[in-house]
């Protein structure tokens, strides 16, 4: 045997196994494509694991935990003012609405209610959440399916809201501003007027997405059709919010299980779309969108007068009890069931939300679509991924 | 597949936007391309964006009233106050009294590299002594850093922005900060 | 025609060559800074860059030199060599098809007679470098954004071709020169003031070629292989540095290049109305009025990127073979039609 | 479709959930463990573990199609508290913390285990919701409901893996958030919260007092300059 290099050896080795490759039959199967953690398209480390044939799914399996913080947990080790500053960080961008459920919860344990004044404000802050956070779903959309414009416009017009928000509350994203038994702080002067100019320019932002998303016809090709959620699923996967409405089923927690704000003393209605594909759920939402900015205009016009915190101790005990709570929040709906053992704390708090229950129609709704469409019933079913998390 | 009008539309959007960003001025002036004027964004380093006076920027100290009884310490969720202080003995209040015993602050730190602005200590605050101002130029290129001691937040409460009149209809006081 | 400089040829050719060489960057340069960064930035009611340079000028330089600056990062599986060659194969066709765009009687690198054939042929060779990045790049976005890209592209070229038959029947040439002239000793009815720009006669085949140019730039409406909410960039993901540089100035070079096809295809190119098609002045001139031109077209090309969204792959298929093919062979057959009966 | 809730209704809505646990307690029969009725607020209902699925198809068949969500509670009381020291609390407390009595049936509709499943339901029509309690026994097992509601999937994946409660039938009872490596259900009360524990509260620190020897000393030296300023301090 003759002596040769480790070079040529290896290159001998190495042709062999290219050899060896060419001959076997091509594996054309499946590829699997990750989709996330990190991907424009999640919202932040959602990750879709999607088996493809070509470009189409055959199988999507969502993974989450990426952002997984625990609340649950860090809730039951807090007092009840200190978990609020907690679930302000559930959904972000619509972050008062996330106080309201909990606060009432505890409320109820307490049987303390807020004084009139103080539960319109609360709705009108919670308005202002959903069309904040709504605003950007409608800009998002488009930059999900390819127009970089629209969510420019979104940003553009949902600081307005924030900054309405944040004239109140003094924080943009993280209020902190519901008190059980009331709330922190009055309004300030002017801000009504303020208000109702944002609420003028929230309507032309509506407008906009209308001619530029909604009645363009590639829009339409690229929704209409794709991701079609029957109602009887989605009841039984518990989608709530715009996506349920979408499948024609008129649910609306702020109509039907009111839990005390002031929805049943102003004019409004619940919109519902029978199609149930993305379509829609963006159609649905930019009614609400639309509707909200009416309703923020018809509680700032009966806003009553009052104190805005009823008699609580200073020191917050919760009597022994359970609650559930939920309301209707700009993702769908958010409850928390507290568990209380008289504590200064919680003893068990099960946060609700809205996103989990929708993603996790996600392995149902996307067998069989193309991976544009992946991207498109993503966006469509709105997720905040602090949300999903929790 | 394609309608024209839905198309033709979109493009309307997006050129009457452009329109109102270049030429944002009326009557006359409207030929003169004034995007600084139309557009949205604010030129950060160059010009600067006014928080409202609520807005949660950062906590302010005023030492005085500060009585190191350690609520805010202890209600912050988390946990990013600390407090260090000793007894002294105080000249009685009028002729002839006792000498008090009085806390005196030897340290007042909040770490904002944990701080969740929440807002908490500053409400259980009895003596008035925290403060929100809505000042946000304090970042730090090293985390540890962003631990202020109690001269800082004293510096900021300079910074402090009186509190806002309410909308008619309410019932609260408008309180007053202490100068 | 009269020849501006007497110069030896391989003077002349240098200096052109030289010119259309700094000419790719200075023109994306162009198109990047007005539209990509201005227009965009105002149709979203922003200001867009404005610290570098008066008005922001020079954030493209410093954006270069930034990218000249990083890493220039392989990835572990990819094919080194292909994975290396795609930005300059993309690059090279975008090189290639300014060999032949006139900007005056004599201010053209190279007057082929076959000059649409070969511009025709040269733009489609891009998809191989995308393919190229595409595949070497052993990633799964990439590889799709590389099929995508290829799928499309073939897809797209034929409109393109059979929208410029039109224009090369009534032209009665494939000279690039010779249709600019054809257009400018034209007349509408009778009335010669501003020539025939062939955008009039062949209006359909003007919307057919700029609906096919979209695709073939990848722009949106039609940007599937890059497809930033959904490919992450496509063939384009694991390219960083300089190598990134290369596909950007390409794709802006391009939009030039298809802008200035356009202009000189039915805008009539460098001419203008009451100069003789041969005066030397033009040759001054038609540069600035061909750049005007192409400025134009590519405002719409862009207006129309900023506002739509995306298609979807099957559906910009069934768009190119069920709409936009039928079409421009009806426009052929028309314009046939027409060339015999007048 | 306009908001117009007829005021009686809310009246009526304990009537209507009165009817709910008479019209249940008919459905389910013995499998109906205990009930329990906040007026207008909310319904308990706690069902026999062995008839966990069939007590959820009976309730689906009621009208209640509406799957809200599926946890578990832990009755356990957590050795650590709030990690904050007790002998501190009292900043907090006004009154001294009475010990909580640890007892595991303090829920409402009663229970016996330490572990409890509970799941939320929603009744479009007569919108009206329930919850759904049941006991856990020792073999920490339940069977799932996923197949009568595809949503209930995930919560159940969820409480297996931060309550350890395993659900027979569920094909994929694998982690949801955690990493697959993970060791510990961490929604356990017993399972201890790190980030609490690598830090001390910082609430805990208390004021220096004087030390005694020293106090009489420094009283006398602030009298003395006290006197010597004419007694104005």
């Amino acid at each position: 045997m003759t002596a040769t290099s480790d070079r040529e050896q290896m290159a001998y080795i190495s042709s062999q196994a290219a050899d060896a490759r060419v001959n076997v039959e091509l594996d054309t199967g499946d590829m699997t494509l990750n989709i996330g953690p990190q991907h424009p398209a999640t919202h932040g480390t959602l990750r879709i694991a999607c088996q493809l044939d070509g470009e189409q799914v055959i199988r999507a399996e969502p993974m989450m935990g990426y952002m997984h913080r625990g609340y649950e947990k860090l809730c039951e080790v807090r007092t009840y003012p200190q978990c609020t500053t907690l679930i302000n960080r559930i959904d972000w961008l619509g972050s008062f609405a996330n106080e309201v459920p909990f606060i009432l919860a505890a409320e109820r344990l307490m049987e303390v209610e807020a004084p009139p004044r103080a539960q319109w404000i609360r709705t009108i802050l919670f308005e202002l959440s959903r069309v904040a956070n709504l605003a950007l779903f409608l800009g998002d959309m488009g930059v999900q399916i390819g127009a970089l414009t629209p969510v420019f416009f979104a940003f553009r017009d949902r600081e307005r809201v924030l900054n309405q928000i944040e004239e109140v509350t003094g924080g943009r994203f993280h209020p902190n501003f519901d008190r059980i038994g009331g709330l922190k702080d009055d309004i300030p002067k002017g801000w009504i007027e303020e208000t109702r100019s944002v609420m003028v320019k929230m309507r032309t932002f509506c407008d906009e997405m209308e001619d530029l998303l909604v009645g363009n016809e590639i829009f339409q090709a690229r929704c209409r059709g794709v991701g079609v959620i029957p109602p009887e699923v989605a009841l039984g996967y518990g989608l709530s919010g715009a996506n349920l409405r979408a499948s024609g089923v008129d649910w609306d927690l702020r109509r039907d299980a009111n839990p005390g704000l002031a929805w049943d003393q102003i004019e409004w209605r619940v919109w519902t779309h029978p199609d149930g594909d993305s379509f829609a759920r963006y159609w649905v939402r930019l009614q609400e969108t639309r509707e909200a900015t009416h309703m923020v205009d018809q509680l700032l016009d009966g806003l009553p007068s009052g104190p805005i915190m009823a008699k609580v101790p200073r020191i917050i005990k919760v009597p022994a009890g359970e609650a559930y709570v939920s309301t209707e929040n700009p993702l769908g709906e958010m409850g928390y069931y507290v568990v209380s053992k008289g504590d200064l704390g919680p003893f068990r708090v099960k946060i609700r939300t809205p996103s989990f229950n929708n993603i996790s129609i996600v392995p149902w709704v996307m067998k069989g679509v193309y991976v544009p469409d992946v991207i498109t019933i993503l966006g469509s079913l709105y997720f905040i991924l602090g949300d999903i998390d929790r | 597949m394609p309608q024209l009008p839905g198309l033709i539309k979109g493009l309307g959007v997006t050129a009457k936007t452009a329109g109102r960003t270049l030429f944002p001025k009326r009557g006359w002036k409207t030929l003169i391309p004034a995007p600084q004027k139309g557009a949205v964004t604010v030129q950060y380093p160059h010009e600067k964006e006014a928080p409202p006076e609520r807005a949660r920027g950062v906590i302010a100290l005023h030492e005085e009233n500060c009585t190191a009884c350690m609520l805010c310490s202890r209600s912050c969720p988390d946990w990013c106050i600390y407090i260090e202080g000793h007894k002294v003995k105080a000249p009685p209040r009028r002729e002839g009294g006792k000498p008090r015993t009085v806390n005196m602050l030897d340290r007042f730190d909040i770490d904002y590299a944990l701080c969740m602005y929440c807002g908490i200590c500053v409400e259980v605050c009895p003596f008035d002594a925290l403060f929100w101002t809505p000042e946000y130029e304090y970042s730090e290129p090293r985390i540890a850093d962003l631990l202020h001691d109690k001269d800082r937040l004293g510096e900021w409460m300079d910074t402090v922005p009186d509190f806002l009149d309410y909308e008619p209809g309410s019932e609260q006081t408008v309180r007053k900060v202490p100068r | 025609m009269t020849t501006l400089l007497a110069l030896p040829y391989w003077q002349e050719t240098g200096i052109k060559l030289g010119l259309a060489l700094a000419i790719i960057p200075t023109t994306s340069l162009i198109l990047v800074y007005l539209f990509l960064f201005k227009m965009m930035a105002f149709m979203q009611s922003r200001l867009g860059p404005n610290d570098t340079g008066p008005y922001g000028t020079l954030q493209l330089i410093a954006e270069a030199i930034k990218f000249l600056q990083k890493e220039d990062i392989h990835p572990a599986q990819a094919d080194r060599r292909v994975f290396r060659m795609a930005p300059v194969v993309v690059l090279g066709s975008t090189f290639l098809l300014y060999v032949i765009l006139p900007a005056g009687p004599d201010a053209v690198v190279e007057n082929l007679d076959t000059g649409i054939f070969y511009a025709m042929a040269v733009s489609s060779l891009s998809v191989l470098g995308i393919l190229m990045a595409g595949w070497s790049s052993a990633n799964k976005y990439a590889l799709l954004g590389g099929l995508r890209a290829a799928g499309q592209l073939i897809a797209y070229e034929l409109p393109l071709i059979l929208a410029v038959m039109g224009v090369v029947i009534q032209a009665e040439t494939l000279n690039l020169q010779e249709i600019v002239v054809a257009q400018a000793t034209g007349e509408i009815f009778g009335f010669g003031g501003i020539g025939n720009p062939f955008i009039f006669t062949q209006f359909l085949a003007f919307l057919i070629f700029m609906i096919a140019a979209q695709a073939e730039l990848t722009q949106t409406p039609f940007d599937m292989p890059v497809a930033e909410t959904e490919l992450v960039g496509g063939f384009h993901i694991e390219y960083t540095g300089f190598r990134f540089l290369l596909f950007f100035m390409a794709e802006f070079g391009t939009a030039f290049a298809f802008a200035a096809l356009a202009s000189v295809m039915f805008l009539g190119g460098w001419w203008i109305p009451g100069f003789d098609v041969d005066d030397n002045i033009l040759n001054v001139l038609g540069p600035g009025v061909m750049l005007g031109k192409i400025l134009l077209i590519s405002f719409f090309i862009f207006w129309v990127r900023f506002t739509y969204p995306r298609l979807r792959e099957d559906q910009l298929q069934k768009f190119a073979w069920k709409v936009l093919i039928p079409l421009s062979l009806a426009n052929i057959v028309l314009t046939g039609i027409f060339k015999v009966v007048f | 479709m306009t908001d117009e809730t007829p005021p009686e209704e809310n009246v009526d809505v304990d009537e209507k959930r009165e009817a709910l646990i008479t019209s249940f307690s008919e459905i389910l029969g013995e499998d109906l463990v205990e009930s329990q009725l906040r007026p207008n607020e909310d319904l308990w209902l706690r069902v026999r573990s062995e008839s966990w699925q069939d007590s959820i198809r009976a309730v689906q068949s009621a009208g209640f199609e509406y799957f809200g969500f599926l946890s578990a509670i832990d009755w356990e009381i957590a050795p650590e508290g709030r990690y904050e020291d007790t002998e501190f609390d009292g900043g907090l407390d006004e009154e001294d913390d009475e010990p909580v009595e640890v007892d595991s049936s303090t829920g409402y509709a009663g229970g016996e285990s330490r572990f409890q499943i509970l799941a939320q339901f929603y009744s479009l029509s007569q919108q009206v919701g329930v919850i759904l309690k049941t006991d856990v026994g020792e073999d920490m097992t339940i069977d799932t409901i996923r197949d009568i509601f595809p949503g209930a999937d995930w919560h159940e994946r969820e409480t297996y893996e931060m309550f350890g409660i395993s659900f027979r039938g569920h094909p994929t009872l694998q982690p949801l958030y955690l990493p697959t490596e993970f060791e510990g259900h961490p929604l356990r009360k017993d399972f201890p919260l790190l980030a609490r524990q690598v830090k001390p509260w910082p609430g805990v620190v208390d004021i220096e007092e004087i030390p005694e020897h020293l106090e009489a000393q420094l009283e006398a030296e602030v009298m003395a300059a006290f006197e010597a300023n004419g007694g104005a301090s």
